[in-house]
């Protein structure tokens, strides 16, 4: 038999996240990357990297492909994001005899149109929102926008990671926020197929993780909730679900389970679900895939569920059985994004100058960050997760918040102080969110007291004057930039 | 030479680093700042607490300061003699409204000659998985257009000109 | 009442360690610090820091007192080393009306002189190694010394860690061997009595966990091992121990648990043992204050012992209980020295040019070490601790060995490459270590393969090629030295 | 000028770094070396293999080499015509005993005129809480006595010399 040989096509934190477990599993793996990527991380995390071109590679499927063959990988993990929901892409690592770390191609298939998960969820018996089960034509009747009740999701049917989703309050916004969301799906899907759903006011995001050997055994590794989110981006996720009465909780597990089973679903996925404020619950999608936000679940099961995918993918079979499956404590992620704050959240890019990541007891760092990298805004803005344990959901925050102080980046703009606001915010302490809780999420910046304000004034003064001083003087200390380097760098490529 | 004036949001501070006597606003300051890391990590000490600092220039006589918990502050420096223009004054008198980052420009939806409104959408732009409505910054004619769909720009780029 | 303010008496990782449970209970902190360490990560890591003066002084407990009364703190954590184990300094700190966070003055006078302990233990029922239970005296009987058993360990009466302790295999040895510990204790402790105790051949180092209200209910938080050590210093500890039969583990702990309640201890405390190969074990000693290694019990527990030694100094009442105590997976820490293995073992100093501490899955990370520090020879060797969990004890090893890997300090030799030989060694993984595994470990340094070598010979050719351009052309480029910028700080310093 | 010896452990190694002529023992070496942080953090590419590789200079013509795992592998490097003298000269005669660290004298075993045997305990050093018996590198007769005990040193400096 071939020794297996992993190759993660993806980048950034997730790519070293998942060849942190290839080695742990002694598995040789190869990185691919791209001409902005030469020395990322993930490059250096992997025994192997093979370059495959310009900044949109990752999405070329015959690049990978060839990636895979240069470098003899038999297995493809495919991250989130880029190709993870591809189907055409799983078919094609299958048709090339390699293994694709995931589910069947068809299920990618049928999870990743909209509609036909939809009606999936219904016939395992998933309670499903109302809306249309059907693309919308290209023209909608002025009869029936009428007839619809406000407001009203439109949701491209390809869609995922929240986009190409609008909302219209009214008949006079549906026909603008139709257009919308079939622009944003045809450039970010080539498919601008779109459905209504109705909305749900005030509903908690709640999502289970399952594990499946494609056999029929399907296991649940319990919820997360990903109610803090901007824009449709989740922003803090946690498990468990706080809150939760434990009779809702089994129904939800057990309702996941159900589409899992009916699905003999394969490798890790997603449901995902609403919860109303009534407590009843609503399937929205399956996400055939690692997700961004699975260190919490890992966090509280302990367990390694990369390992457990990738060993599944391998031919292995599933070592776990539901009773081993503990919850303990509560773990909460933040996402670390390259997103100026307090410049209306504007992508930020730069060269990391300084860098200090978080560390000591229930804390875990998952990153992409290295001093000296430039954050440039061809990716997205997702640059590391910062994950906390706690005893309980209270001990989780507080360490959460107390690292969320300690992470330095020097030289980029990030979220963090927002992020810190978020999680000091009473309603998020007490568990009472909603994903639409950041739209009217404005906290007065803090600002330093006057004392502090004062301090500052100096500390500024005091670095232009020795700025000034250094110029004029052309100091033999004058600090060093990357980029200055990037001259010699060339210099010796070029020996 | 020794004397600065800092501004931090609407605030001034009257700095003084004349040798044994650093004033602020004519109040002497007690403040020590260490060197941790030649990159721009300080340690801000004043009595006993010790504050990390990390410091960097964003441009001419700004200065971005990042606190613990990634709070930011904006100073602009100025020696007492060569103040600068202030942000303010130029703001009066916009020609053009520029990429306030790098990015990929998906829709432009003005044309050269048209008339717009303050705030009307005059470009769509793409960074980081994100489209972003760039709003006109003033009301007023279109003179040229600079960029087309697909294109990609630098933070700062010109997208669109106005007459004048 | 007055809010409790909690001062740090240490420095290094232990300092952060403390601080950040501080921060993440909502209390105030302070640090103290010596001349060398002013920009030390635990001054970053408080909310005051107070200088003391030169470098000895975390040793004075006048200064340390004066730093509470000028901060007005209320209560004192000692850390381990400097005066953790002093019973002076406990009992200064509430003859000032401080609180001690630690055990009653007596318990740690008591613990501290390891004669009285010895009697202690055999009056609790624990079993003793034979020995001498009164002091050498200054002559020893010629007589005398031809009856005992040898090998045989000289031991100092108020030693700790691992220091005044010396072998004597032979009659003729012994008195060279009294001296040595004599003149070793006297310089450590100011105290040079010794005592005899029979060595236990290929024993293994095991302890215990405890946690008493000094009301006289005492918990047990599982056991360590701790038997790979380097000239009786701990390198690598582990929880739960391999391999041990629950009924043994069972004995080990009762014993700790009576020798506790006995004492009716107070706060955070380790029983020490050695486990022979029959499966006896011995009383050593008792360690009255927080570990090294207790994150690995941290980490299989889920609880943060020192949240639970401050909560129980500030008067709250032990909110464990025996049930409550859950032992999960495996969890395994290795210290990160300033010691050059490739040269004997000898401190290393310098200057820490890049660092990139590891992170993901299961790994903790507990390091005073920040970019530009400068490790100087005035303390104790100890840089930072890595330790893994892992669902397995043998996942935790692959997990410790892929951080490793990951772990780079530039600018400073380390015993990484060691740990990773340890932990990689048949005995190792196979949890089949006794206490003197490392004196006839001498693995063969890895050297690389005749293909990587060549290319290694180039970088280096590359490296002195840009070396001296630079410094032909008077580069603008120059790489910076922290020690350069010294210039600059004090310039600043005099403004 | 762009030829260099580099000798690691006891091999030897002609690096050639002409303009498109790079080779080591005159066969041609396909790797490269790219900055990733200008402390001297490299990767070094070989193919499909990228490594990552810590430089830094221990004195002038050696470098010491950390790859991940924490081995290090020390090079000397020398320009063709400007070989220098190895290590392995210069202990033929060797004239004191210096200190291998930073430290703090405990106790100093011998007196200046004694007659001493190699390997024999001359001064006992302290550092990071460990004692370290410092042993004469030769036999020979104790000329001067540089130290006494409680006195700091520096690495590398002379603790006591040989006569000669």
């Amino acid at each position: 038999m071939t020794r297996p040989k992993i190759l993660v096509a993806n980048r950034g934190e997730i790519a070293v996240r998942i060849l942190r477990t290839c080695r742990e599993m002694g598995l040789p793996s190869v990185a691919v990357y791209t001409s902005v990527d030469q020395s990322a991380l993930h490059v250096r995390s992997a025994d192997e990297a093979i370059f495959i071109g310009e900044p949109r590679q990752y999405l070329n499927i015959q690049a990978i492909l060839q990636a895979a063959q240069q470098s003899g990988a038999t297995a493809i993990h495919p991250g989130y994001g880029f190709l993870a929901e591809n189907a055409d892409f799983a078919r094609a690592v299958e048709a090339a005899g390699l293994i694709f770390i995931g589910p069947r191609a068809e299920t990618v298939a049928r999870m990743g149109d909209k509609l036909a998960a939809r009606r999936a969820a219904r016939k395992a018996g998933l309670p499903v929102l109302a809306g249309t089960d059907a693309p919308l034509p290209p023209d909608l009747p002025v009869e029936l926008i009428k007839t619809i009740q406000y407001p009203v999701l439109v949701k491209a049917a390809a869609g995922g990671g929240g986009r190409g989703i609008r909302l219209a309050r009214s008949p006079e916004e549906l026909p603008a926020m139709i257009e919308a969301a079939r622009r944003e799906a045809q450039s970010a899907f080539q498919d601008d197929t779109v459905f209504l759903e109705s909305l749900v006011q005030s509903a908690r995001h709640i999502e289970v993780q399952i594990l499946g050997d494609g056999k029929g055994n399907v296991l649940c590794l319990g919820e997360r909730e990903c109610s803090i989110q901007r824009r449709r981006q989740k922003l803090i996720e946690e498990a468990p679900a706080p809150g939760l009465p434990d009779d809702l909780r089994r129904q939800i597990h057990e309702a996941a389970l159900q589409l899992g089973r009916s699905l003999r679903y394969r490798s890790l996925g997603t449901v995902e679900f609403l919860l109303d404020d009534q407590g009843r619950f609503y399937f929205i999608e399956v996400n055939p895939r690692i997700q961004v936000e699975h260190p919490v679940t890992e966090m509280v099961t302990g367990l390694d569920i990369v390992q457990h995918q990738i060993a599944l993918a391998l031919g292995e079979p599933l070592r776990l059985r539901q009773e081993d499956i503990h919850v303990r404590g509560a773990a909460i992620e933040a996402r670390i994004l390259a997103e100026d704050s307090q410049a209306g959240f504007l992508p930020s890019t730069g060269e990391i100058l300084y860098l200090k990541e978080p560390g000591g007891p229930g804390i875990r760092v998952d990153s992409a960050l290295y001093p000296g990298m430039k954050v440039g805004a061809e990716y997205d803005s997702l640059l590391a997760k910062l994950i906390a344990w706690g005893e309980t959901r209270e001990h989780a925050i507080r360490r959460l918040q107390r690292a969320l102080h300690e992470y330095q980046i020097g030289g980029l703009s990030t979220d963090i102080d927002f992020l810190l606001q978020i999680i000091e915010s009473p309603a998020f302490l007490k568990g009472e969110v909603n994903t639409t809780y950041l739209e009217s999420f404005s906290p007065k910046p803090p600002e330093p007291s006057p004392e502090l304000e004062r301090q500052l004034a100096f500390a500024a003064a005091l670095y232009a004057h020795y700025q000034q001083s250094r110029l004029g003087q052309n100091h033999p200390n004058r600090p060093i930039s990357y980029w200055q380097m990037v001259g010699w760098r060339e210099q010796m490529n070029r020996l | 030479m020794s004397l600065y004036t800092v501004e931090i949001g609407n605030r001034t501070y009257r700095v003084d680093l004349s040798p044994h006597r650093k004033t602020v606003n004519g109040e002497p300051i007690d403040t020590e700042m260490l060197l941790l890391n030649p990159n721009g990590l300080y340690l801000l000490r004043h009595h006993s607490r010790a504050l990390e600092l990390f410091l960097n220039s964003l441009d001419e006589g700004t200065f971005q300061m990042l606190l613990r918990g990634g709070q930011r502050i904006i100073s602009h420096v100025a020696t007492r003699n060569t103040r600068r223009a202030r942000a303010g004054e130029a703001a009066q008198n916009i020609k053009s409204l520029v990429a306030p980052m790098h990015g990929l420009v998906v829709d432009v939806l003005v044309q050269e000659g048209q008339n717009v409104e303050k705030n009307q959408t005059l470009v769509v732009l793409e960074s980081m998985k994100m489209q972003m409505q760039l709003r006109s910054p003033r009301a007023g004619k279109i003179q040229r257009v600079l960029v087309s769909p697909g294109r990609q720009v630098e933070k700062g780029s010109e997208l669109v000109q106005f007459s004048n």
